[in-house]
């Protein structure tokens, strides 16, 4: 009998996680997994909801979450090779022509 | 009891593993931790009932998904990510505000979420279940999703093919 | 057409026909010449339509007239609402009678881009028009916002050195005020839901505008910055130096000729229409800062080196002569106002063609540049004498009327503003005559004076009509009055009503 | 209003035409036709008020002729119009009379000189204003006068543009004038105020129904004194004065007709023309008589040490419209008109005269350079002589008996302006004769001959009779011009002009009455004349004295008391004193303070700091685009948390 | 389960109530079908055509699909005026962006054919948005807009700087997606439903529980980064100015108005509580942060950055504002932004010339005489960004702040209007340098192509004709404001705030 808050605060932390490492991680793929991490987050409390409120539609926008993040995991990939091709580095420190 | 102890285990792995792929300074490290915190996600779905959901958060995303990220770390071979100061702003105004947030809504969720518990496999996920929804109600969505994916994969031929071009401007009209 | 009809149209056709124009000149092939006649012919058939105005006015009567009223947007409610009283046609006409002035005196003076010119000429002419005519608060706005544009353009493009800077100090600076005037009118629509000024007017004085109570001080301020910054009233004057000396010719006569009396105009029309109380209870410290730009403006003037800096500060300083007596609140006062607005746009529009035909010849406004020039060119210096005198306020010339009465009335508002007023007629005479000398007088200190060509046709073309305007504005001044008086007694009504209320109480 | 329309519209008007014709066409015209048309259209004003005087007693006077409205604003509202009684009529015969001659004269003074047209030009517009200001039939109207003969002042003494010392006295004169005209103005202020017309007969009218502000200053005794400041600024009295001598930088005739016979006593008309106004108000008298008395004796102890020929010609006008105002300060009108007038005819010629002399010694005006010149003008030298004894105040030429008479007035009232009068008279005696001396007695201590070189023509020699006729019917008129009075007859003529409700000094006259009535009035009235007379006959040996016996002396003299003299010679440094308490202080102020502090340094530099201040925000608004991937981020955080936060406070309460 | 077996396929209304979507779609598969037919140099403008033949296409389709208002697959999307006017203005910024590359194609060297079909598929998402009544549907659709414009910003693949700005536009957007993301769950757990009807009702119905404040913050986050407004603007910068000009013109316009649609849509129909105080500090920071960071701004594309920030947040006011004028005021500000906009940026488009190499204030110095028309037609553009009358940007600050002030936001509404005059300066900064300044070094001005003369010409006409005639749009966006408003949780209306002491 787990309380459903619990849950939520779980995935919670993984958001926060997942926040957490897109400010301090400095490799754009790291930072990219943070996101990911961010989503899992999301899909967990989505799932718990559903459960709570006993509504599939939350699993199913979990299964339409997945989706996008394996679409974005393609082009975030695709980009950050494109920017590693003109940059040679995928330290986003490193990454800032663009300012000012 | 049961439940208590699984959620318990597996919310720690993924919560650890989250930590760990922080800590970690090689890419690939991160992503193993990633797919571990995913891994345990599963099982947390499974807790939850959300049989299909679970299957697929392996099969997609544990499998799929983080092979393209082992991929690309292998492409480009990112070794090391060294620790440079880009910005003081990250770590003195955004952790904190991450820290004050992510509280604030914990705090929340505990407060004013209700506190009834869910038991093990409350709502039965199961495909059969799934199904019509995803082609009955949610038809339009699933299919959309198809343009999505559409222009993912343009967008990663466009995006990550070489460039098999003549410098710029040459053919550039003036 | 009849009359009648055209009474109806005229407006319109008023205000429009330099648009027109300017829209046909994008057509017209680069040939200067034919730019220039065209140019030419529209504003004088302007000005010629124009005349309709005092021929049908109907003087005596203190409404406005030749009324034309018709919804353009439903929502917000704006109407295409145009019509002049004693005050605006009159401003009216000085543009008219202004535009084909400057056409002429930028005949050669303009040589490259000429085309550009002439079409933010006329397009100015249309804005300008348009803020007299329009009754409309969002219309007024419109147009009053026009203006800006092809003024900044002219000064930005065709001026001289530091034209860059002048040009976008000007747009700046009434540009940033007149927003507070937008967000004014804007707060007026909001509470009456309509923008024509009759309406809002009658809503205010039946007391039918919710919270006007309390909002009216920052209303009547909203509209009064950005008519003291196109007055320019003095702290925020300084725009204005800059602006003269950088435009070309043309462009400073109008903008010292009719651009200025814009902000009178508005104080006239909406501060004192729309808030007469606001106004009583504003008029100390405003008129305390027309005394200040009557005072100080003339003795800024004075020390000028340079002859067009000289006149921009004249001009502030006569103009403090017109908020003067407009915040004086009598009749003397207003009709004195509006009679120095048209006088100075004569006067002083003469005075910067008469500069802009020295910087033709010698490119420079230095005053110490010159000396003697009475010698090689006479009838210049006869022109710009006779000039110089309406200016100074010699009776039977058009700045004598208006200066004494407004003083007259400022006196019988209260004795400290007439003497500290009057003050004024001892330092314009300083001033313009001491610039009069260094200029004219004396023996020719520069080789290069010595063989200054004395005025062309086309310059005596565009002089003559201006001083003879305005010798008989200062032997017939009633023409102009006559229109304007019923006007003034109109404007004052809510006066007196204040008066017999202070005195109820 | 009009019963028998005079037209005197044309009087004025007649001047104007011809100016118009000579400013416009002028340049194309040969000298003889523009001294035509200048002389010509004089003339016909001249006609035109001879014809007047035709009709004149004819007339019930007051004679008003209204034209149409000039201006017009709610209830108050001004008309063109013209005023005629004796005053005016007087006014308007000296004017054109004395104008004409000196038109005459200017034909031959001015042959040689270029810009021709447009000194008749000037002149007739002088004429114009000159005329309309007598004739005005209200305060505004001869505003328009008042302002405008000071343009004609303005023009005619920068007439000589290329000399900067021209220019300047011009320029100097138009200024003060205004400084004068700025009284004149509040004055009119008040009483548009307080009347509510400007009109001689509204306001008249009320006034009369006034009573006398015997207790301290009130309305009247204001107007009175801003009138009388105006009145100052255009007859050259103290403390405005200083324009009039630098007035002699323009061209002779110029010095004559304006800045001698008609323009400066303009102030003296108008003073003359308020007498309601100053017979209510004794202060006000007081104030006029006392600066009248100050002027006339300040200016002739200048006049006294003056070198230059029109200088002291100047310092005597100053010191004779002393007297003149002395006259309107004891309320006795007429006798400052009557010496308005013969003053008029002796100064003009003494002007005209002493053009002639400079035009005879080609151009010099300093009298240490001329003398001996009796023999050689003689025309001049008799006609000067007349105009000397008849501004020394001989009997019985002109200047004796107004001057004579205002003495008298003067005694009556105060005996202390009576006493400074007759020292004044003196001094102006002495003077004069200095002057007459220096000029014509002696041998010639000049150069003319070279100095004639530019001139054009031979040795000194006699002006052209078109100068001389002028000049003789001057001397005429100072010879006679006093006898209009004798009988009191100048005085009944035009005592009616001068009736009033009330008087200031209706006590003193009363007393006077008595006197008559005792009988010893005449005999006192004759130990006066004889004072006066004694006066003027001391000045006359003195300066015989000094310049004629003695030519030594005066250097002695001047030695012996050497401040007092050397600041007399400077005009007591008045000029150099403005200069440096209001000149000076206001231009430089003006340029250090107020334009390059206030405006280029407070104003437009607080204005542009503000530019830059936003200039500077906007640059750190800049740097917060690090361009930093993890920076965005940790902005987005930061923001998060805090709407995050809001929200659910928001939520909680 | 038995009602949905009855109809378990959708009858062609629901068709008709994606036609534009459908025809997007189609003739974006069309356009990446044709490329490799046709050969290398002649594509470019045979592809272009077939987009613009699909979007004129999806416009008329959007028009038609007015006739048949209603809901589509069971409850996905809703056709309503609301959903029309945005379709039609999605789709014909579309068109216009599309006939502004034709020229930027060629010259940059890019692959036409993802290009065009992306813009087409990133429309297609767009317009889901706007009609979209679920929130798993929104997301779709917002993640299909934003992952092409994270394309669409890299196109210009050898520079560097574009590659950039698609990387941060991509980690950035992604971050705020989850944020979005997060949200719906939350109202999801807060309300159990994943519709915004039943949300609304819902939240009509009981008292509002926190778990939706946080919901709306966090899709607040979301949605606020991808419509620029403070303090989730930062990206926006760095992003244009990498970005290929017409992109940035079609990412700084379509995306936003779609997204603004879905927060009025989530503000007003889901009538989300406690907003107010929310939105007004956000849009009082974003009018300042983009005017202010803009007066010193060299670089146009950032300036118009910059100022797209800013104008995000004059709309934002909007959603302040009292529903019955908020929501038409915020959808007749989009269209009118839009179009001056685009205008805009198709400008600069043209000048950058190849590699963008001239897009500095420098470069456009003496434009004024180098070629008039464009500078006249930029002014216009400009002027009408200043928000100077008879232009569409006058009548869109107006309605903005009449609906402010009379739902008593002086605060704001000064804010506002001080704002939009300093706003003034940097534009006029750029007017100022086309006309007064001499051109340092001669800048190569190409005559302007048909395809861009007729985009130009389409955005000019109808910025001015907003500006003269708005009447007939606003009375649109009125109707549809009252549809939207008809909504079953309309009825609370929104508490009148006044301006902070």
């Amino acid at each position: 009998m787990v309380p459903l808050p619990y849950y939520l605060v779980l995935s919670g932390i993984l958001f926060a996680c997942g926040v957490t490492g897109f400010l301090i991680k400095r490799n754009v793929i790291a930072i990219f997994m943070s996101i990911e991490l961010m989503l899992n987050g999301v899909n967990l409390s989505f799932v718990a909801f559903a459960a709570h409120w006993h509504a599939l539609s939350g699993q199913v926008f979990v299964f339409f979450v997945m989706v996008v993040a394996a679409a974005e995991a393609a082009v975030g990939l695709a980009i950050i090779i494109a920017v590693y091709r003109t940059r040679e580095t995928l330290n986003v420190d490193q990454v800032n022509l663009l300012k000012l | 009891m049961i439940h208590w102890i699984i959620f318990v285990v597996f919310g720690a792995i993924s919560v650890a593993g989250a930590i760990n792929l922080l800590a970690q300074r090689h890419p690939i490290n991160s992503a193993l931790s990633l797919i571990a915190v995913l891994a345990s996600l599963a099982v947390e779905y499974l807790l939850l009932g959300a049989e299909f959901v679970a299957a697929i958060q392996v099969i997609v995303y544990a499998g799929a998904i983080m092979v393209l990220f082992v991929f690309t770390i292998m492409l480009l071979n990112a070794g090391e990510e060294e620790r440079t100061r880009g910005s003081r702003v990250a770590i003195l105004f955004g952790v904190p505000g991450m820290l004050v947030g992510g509280i604030l809504i914990a705090w929340v969720l505990l407060r004013y979420s209700g506190t009834q518990s869910v038991e093990a496999g409350a709502l039965p996920g199961s495909p059969a279940v799934i199904a019509p929804l995803l082609f009955h109600d949610f038809l339009l969505p699933f299919e959309v999703t198809s343009v999505l994916i559409l222009i993912a994969i343009m967008g990663a031929v466009v995006l990550a093919s070489r460039e098999p071009s003549p410098p710029p401007g040459e053919r550039g009209r003036v | 057409m009849s009359t009648t009809d055209l009474n109806s149209w005229i407006l319109t056709l008023i205000t429009f026909i330099p648009l027109g124009g300017a829209i046909l000149l994008i057509f017209i092939p680069r040939r200067d010449r034919d730019i220039r006649v065209f140019a030419l012919v529209t504003s004088l058939l302007a000005f010629i339509l124009s005349l309709h105005l005092p021929a049908h006015f109907e003087r005596g009567q203190s409404g406005f007239q030749f009324d034309v009223n018709a919804q353009w947007i439903a929502s917000p409610n704006i109407h295409y609402h145009m019509a002049v009283d004693g005050f605006s046609m009159w401003l009216v006409l000085l543009t008219t009678f202004l535009t084909p002035l400057c056409v002429l005196i930028s005949w050669n003076s303009i040589h490259n881009r000429v085309k550009e010119f002439f079409i933010l000429l006329l397009i100015l002419e249309t804005a300008l028009i348009g803020v007299f005519t329009s009754l409309d608060l969002f219309l007024f706005y419109f147009f009053w916002e026009a203006t800006l544009i092809p003024m900044a353009l002219l000064i930005g493009i065709f001026g001289h050195e530091r034209r860059v800077y002048a040009a976008v100090k000007f747009f700046l600076y009434t540009m940033v005020a007149s927003v507070f005037m937008l967000a004014a009118i804007l707060w007026l629509y909001a509470k009456v839901g309509s923008f024509d000024f009759v309406m809002v007017q009658d809503a205010i004085r039946n007391g039918q505008v919710p919270g006007f109570a309390t909002a009216a001080p920052w209303l009547f301020l909203g509209f009064f910055v950005a008519f003291a910054v196109k007055v320019p009233l003095f702290p925020v004057h300084t725009w204005l130096p800059d602006a003269h000396v950088e435009a070309p010719t043309a462009g400073s006569v109008l903008l010292a000729g009719v651009l200025l009396k814009m902000g009178t105009y508005g104080m006239l029309r909406f501060n004192l229409g729309l808030f007469p109380e606001q106004s009583q209870r504003n008029a100390p410290w405003i008129v305390t800062l027309a005394l200040i730009g009557i005072i100080y403006g003339a003795l800024v003037a004075m020390v000028q080196p340079n002859m067009k800096k000289l006149i921009a500060y004249s001009s502030i300083s006569h103009l403090g002569f017109v908020v003067l007596g407009i915040f004086s609140f009598t009749s003397a006062g207003i009709n004195g106002a509006v009679f120095v607005m048209l006088a100075h746009g004569v006067s002083t529009g003469a005075l910067f063609m008469l500069a802009g035909v020295l910087h033709e010849r010698r490119h420079t406004y230095e005053i110490r540049e010159f000396g003697g020039l009475a010698t090689p060119m006479p009838i210049y210096a006869a022109f710009f004498l006779f000039i110089v005198l309406s200016s100074v306020g010699l009776p039977l010339l058009n700045g004598f009327v208006g200066e004494f009465l407004v003083l007259s009335g400022a006196f019988r508002a209260r004795a400290l503003y007439g003497i500290l007023g009057a003050t004024g007629v001892i330092w314009s005479a300083c001033y313009l005559l001491w610039m009069y000398q260094r200029v004219f007088f004396g023996k020719i200190t520069h080789e290069m004076n010595n063989t200054l060509p004395d005025l062309t046709g086309l310059e005596r073309a565009a002089l003559w009509p201006a001083a003879v305007m305005a010798l008989i504005m200062g032997v017939a001044p009633l023409i102009w009055l006559n229109a304007i008086d019923p006007a003034v007694q109109n404007a004052l009504v809510p006066f007196g009503q204040l008066a017999a209320k202070a005195v109820g109480q | 209003m009009t019963q028998t329309a005079l037209h005197l519209w044309l009087i004025p008007l007649l001047p104007l035409l011809g100016a118009a014709i000579n400013g416009l066409f002028g340049r194309r015209f040969s000298r003889p036709t523009v001294a035509a048309v200048g002389v010509g259209f004089c003339g016909a004003a001249f006609a035109m008020v001879l014809f007047v005087l035709a009709r004149f007693f004819a007339l019930s006077l007051p004679h008003i002729e209204t034209y149409a409205t000039w201006l017009r604003a709610g209830s108050f509202q001004v008309d063109y119009g013209f005023y005629l009684d004796e005053l005016s009529m007087i006014m308007l015969l000296v004017v054109t009379g004395v104008g004409f001659l000196i038109h005459i004269y200017s034909v031959g003074y001015m042959w040689e000189e270029g810009g021709f047209y447009r000194f008749f030009c000037y002149l007739n517009v002088f004429m114009f204003f000159m005329l309309t200001l007598v004739l005005a039939h209200s305060y505004l109207v001869m505003f328009i006068g008042w302002e405008g003969v000071g343009l004609a002042s303005y023009l005619l003494i920068g007439f000589w543009f290329t000399k900067d010392s021209a220019a300047s006295a011009g320029k100097k004169a138009f200024i003060v004038n205004r400084i004068g005209d700025f009284g004149f103005l509040i004055a009119l202020f008040l009483l548009i105020k307080h009347f509510g017309s400007l009109t001689f007969s509204q306001v008249f009218a009320s006034i009369s129904q006034l009573p006398v502000e015997t207790a301290g200053a009130g309305l009247l005794t204001t107007i009175g004194i801003l009138l009388m400041v105006g009145a100052a600024g255009k007859s050259a009295q103290i403390p405005l004065y200083v324009w009039l001598p630098d007035a002699m930088e323009g061209p002779t005739p110029v010095s004559a007709l304006i800045h001698a016979a008609t323009m400066v006593t303009a102030g003296v008309y108008m003073v003359a023309r308020s007498h309601l106004i100053f017979d209510r108000a004794p202060m006000a008298l007081t104030v006029v008589a006392v600066i009248g008395t100050l002027t006339a004796f300040y200016a002739a102890t200048i006049g006294m040490a003056q070198t230059d020929i029109k200088k002291v010609l100047a310092y005597s006008t100053i010191s004779q419209l002393g007297y003149m105002f002395l006259a309107c300060g004891v309320a006795a009108y007429t006798a400052g008109i009557f010496h308005l007038m013969t003053h008029a005819f002796f100064k003009g010629l003494l002007f005209l005269a002493a053009g002639s002399v400079i035009h005879a010694v080609g151009g010099e005006q300093d009298m240490r350079k001329m003398g001996g010149l009796r023999s050689k003008i003689p025309w001049t030298f008799w006609t000067m002589t007349m105009g000397t004894f008849a501004i020394a105040g001989f009997p019985p030429l002109a200047g004796f008996f107004s001057k004579d008479e205002i003495l008298w007035q003067a005694s009556r009232v105060n005996m202390a302006l009576w006493g400074v009068g007759e020292f004044t008279a003196f001094l102006t005696s002495f003077y004069m004769f200095r002057l007459w001396f220096l000029t014509f007695f002696g041998e010639y201590r000049g150069s003319a001959e070279e100095s004639h070189a530019h001139a054009g023509h031979g040795a000194i020699h006699e002006s052209p009779k078109i100068m001389l006729i002028p000049l003789v019917i001057l001397a005429i008129l100072s010879v006679v011009g006093g006898w209009v009075n004798i009988g009191k007859n100048f005085e009944k003529f035009l005592e009616p002009a001068f009736r009033s409700g009330s008087t200031a000094y209706t006590l003193t006259e009363s007393a006077a009455q008595a006197g008559k009535a005792v009988g010893e009035q005449g005999s006192t009235e004759l130990l006066f004349t004889l004072t006066s007379v004694l006066a003027a006959v001391l000045g006359l040996l003195l300066a015989w004295l000094l310049y004629k016996s003695h030519p030594e002396l005066p250097a002695k003299i001047a030695a012996a008391l050497n401040g007092l003299y050397t600041a007399v010679v400077n005009k007591y440094y008045v000029d150099e004193l403005y200069a440096i308490l209001f000149v000076k202080p206001l231009v430089e102020g003006s340029r250090k303070i107020l334009w390059q502090g206030i405006d280029q340094g407070l104003i437009d530099d607080s204005i542009n700091d503000m530019a830059d201040g936003a200039r500077k925000v906007s640059d750190t608004f800049r740097h917060m685009q690090s361009g930093n991937v993890r920076s965005y981020a940790g902005w987005i955080a930061l923001g998060a948390a805090g709407v995050i936060a809001y929200m659910i406070w928001i939520a909680l309460t | 389960m038995s009602a949905e077996v009855m109809q378990s396929v959708p009858v062609a209304a629901d068709y008709i109530r994606i036609l534009p979507e459908l025809v997007l779609t189609i003739f974006g598969v069309v356009v990446m079908v044709v490329e490799p037919l046709i050969d290398e140099n002649r594509n470019q403008q045979t592809l272009g055509t077939i987009a613009l033949i699909g979007s004129l296409g999806a416009i008329a389709a959007s028009f038609y699909q007015a006739g048949y208002p209603g809901l589509a697959f069971w409850n996905m999307v809703k056709v309503s005026n609301f959903s029309v006017f945005f379709h039609v203005l999605v789709t014909t910024i579309a068109a216009i962006v599309i006939l502004t590359s034709y020229e930027y194609m060629s010259v940059q060297r890019i692959r036409a054919g993802e290009y065009y079909g992306l813009i087409l598929f990133g429309t297609v998402g767009m317009c889901l948005m706007s009609s979209a009544m679920e929130l798993v549907l929104i997301f779709i659709s917002l993640e299909i807009s934003s992952i092409s414009s994270y394309i669409l910003a890299g196109f210009r693949r050898r520079e560097a700087s574009s590659s950039e700005a698609s990387l941060k536009y991509f980690l950035l957007g992604s971050f705020a997606t989850a944020f979005f993301l997060y949200g719906i769950a939350m109202m999801f757990g807060a309300t159990g439903s994943t519709n915004i009807d039943k949300i609304s009702q819902v939240l009509a119905s009981q008292q509002v529980p926190v778990l939706v404040d946080v919901g709306i913050a966090l899709m607040f986050i979301g949605l606020g980064f991808k419509v620029a407004a403070a303090p989730f603007h930062v990206w926006t910068p760095d992003v244009y100015e990498g970005a290929p000009a017409p992109v940035v013109g079609f990412m700084s316009t379509a995306p936003k108005a779609a997204v603004f649609a879905v927060l009025l849509r989530i503000f007003f129909e889901a009538n989300a509580p406690g907003r107010i105080w929310l939105i007004w500090v956000s849009a009082a920071l974003s009018m300042c942060l983009g005017n202010i960071a803009a007066l010193v701004q060299t670089n146009v594309k950032r300036l118009l950055a910059y100022s797209s920030i800013a104008h995000a947040g004059y709309l934002l006011i909007a959603y302040a504002t009292a529903p019955d004028l908020g929501i038409s005021a915020a959808m007749f500000y989009t269209a009118s932004y839009a179009a001056m906009n685009v205008g805009a940026f198709a400008v600069v488009s043209h000048l950058a010339n190849a590699g963008e190499r001239y897009v500095t204030l420098d470069d456009y110095a003496g434009l004024g005489q180098r070629s008039p028309i464009l500078a006249a037609t930029l002014t216009i553009f400009l002027l009408s960004l200043i928000g100077i009358p008879v232009t569409g940007g006058f009548f869109a600050k107006f309605y903005v702040f009449s609906a402010a002030l009379k739902s008593n936001l002086v605060g704001l509404t000064i804010i506002a209007v001080i704002n939009s005059a300093v706003g003034a300066y940097y534009y006029l900064r750029v007017i100022v340098v086309m006309y007064m300044r001499e051109e340092r070094e001669s800048i190569p001005v190409t005559k302007i192509p048909f395809a861009l003369g007729t985009a130009l010409i389409i955005s000019l006409a109808a910025t001015i004709y907003l500006g003269v005639l708005p009447g007939r749009v606003l009375g649109y966006a009125q109707r549809a404001a009252g549809e939207l408003m008809q909504a079953p949780a309309s009825a609370a209306s929104v508490p009148s705030v006044t301006a902070p002491k």
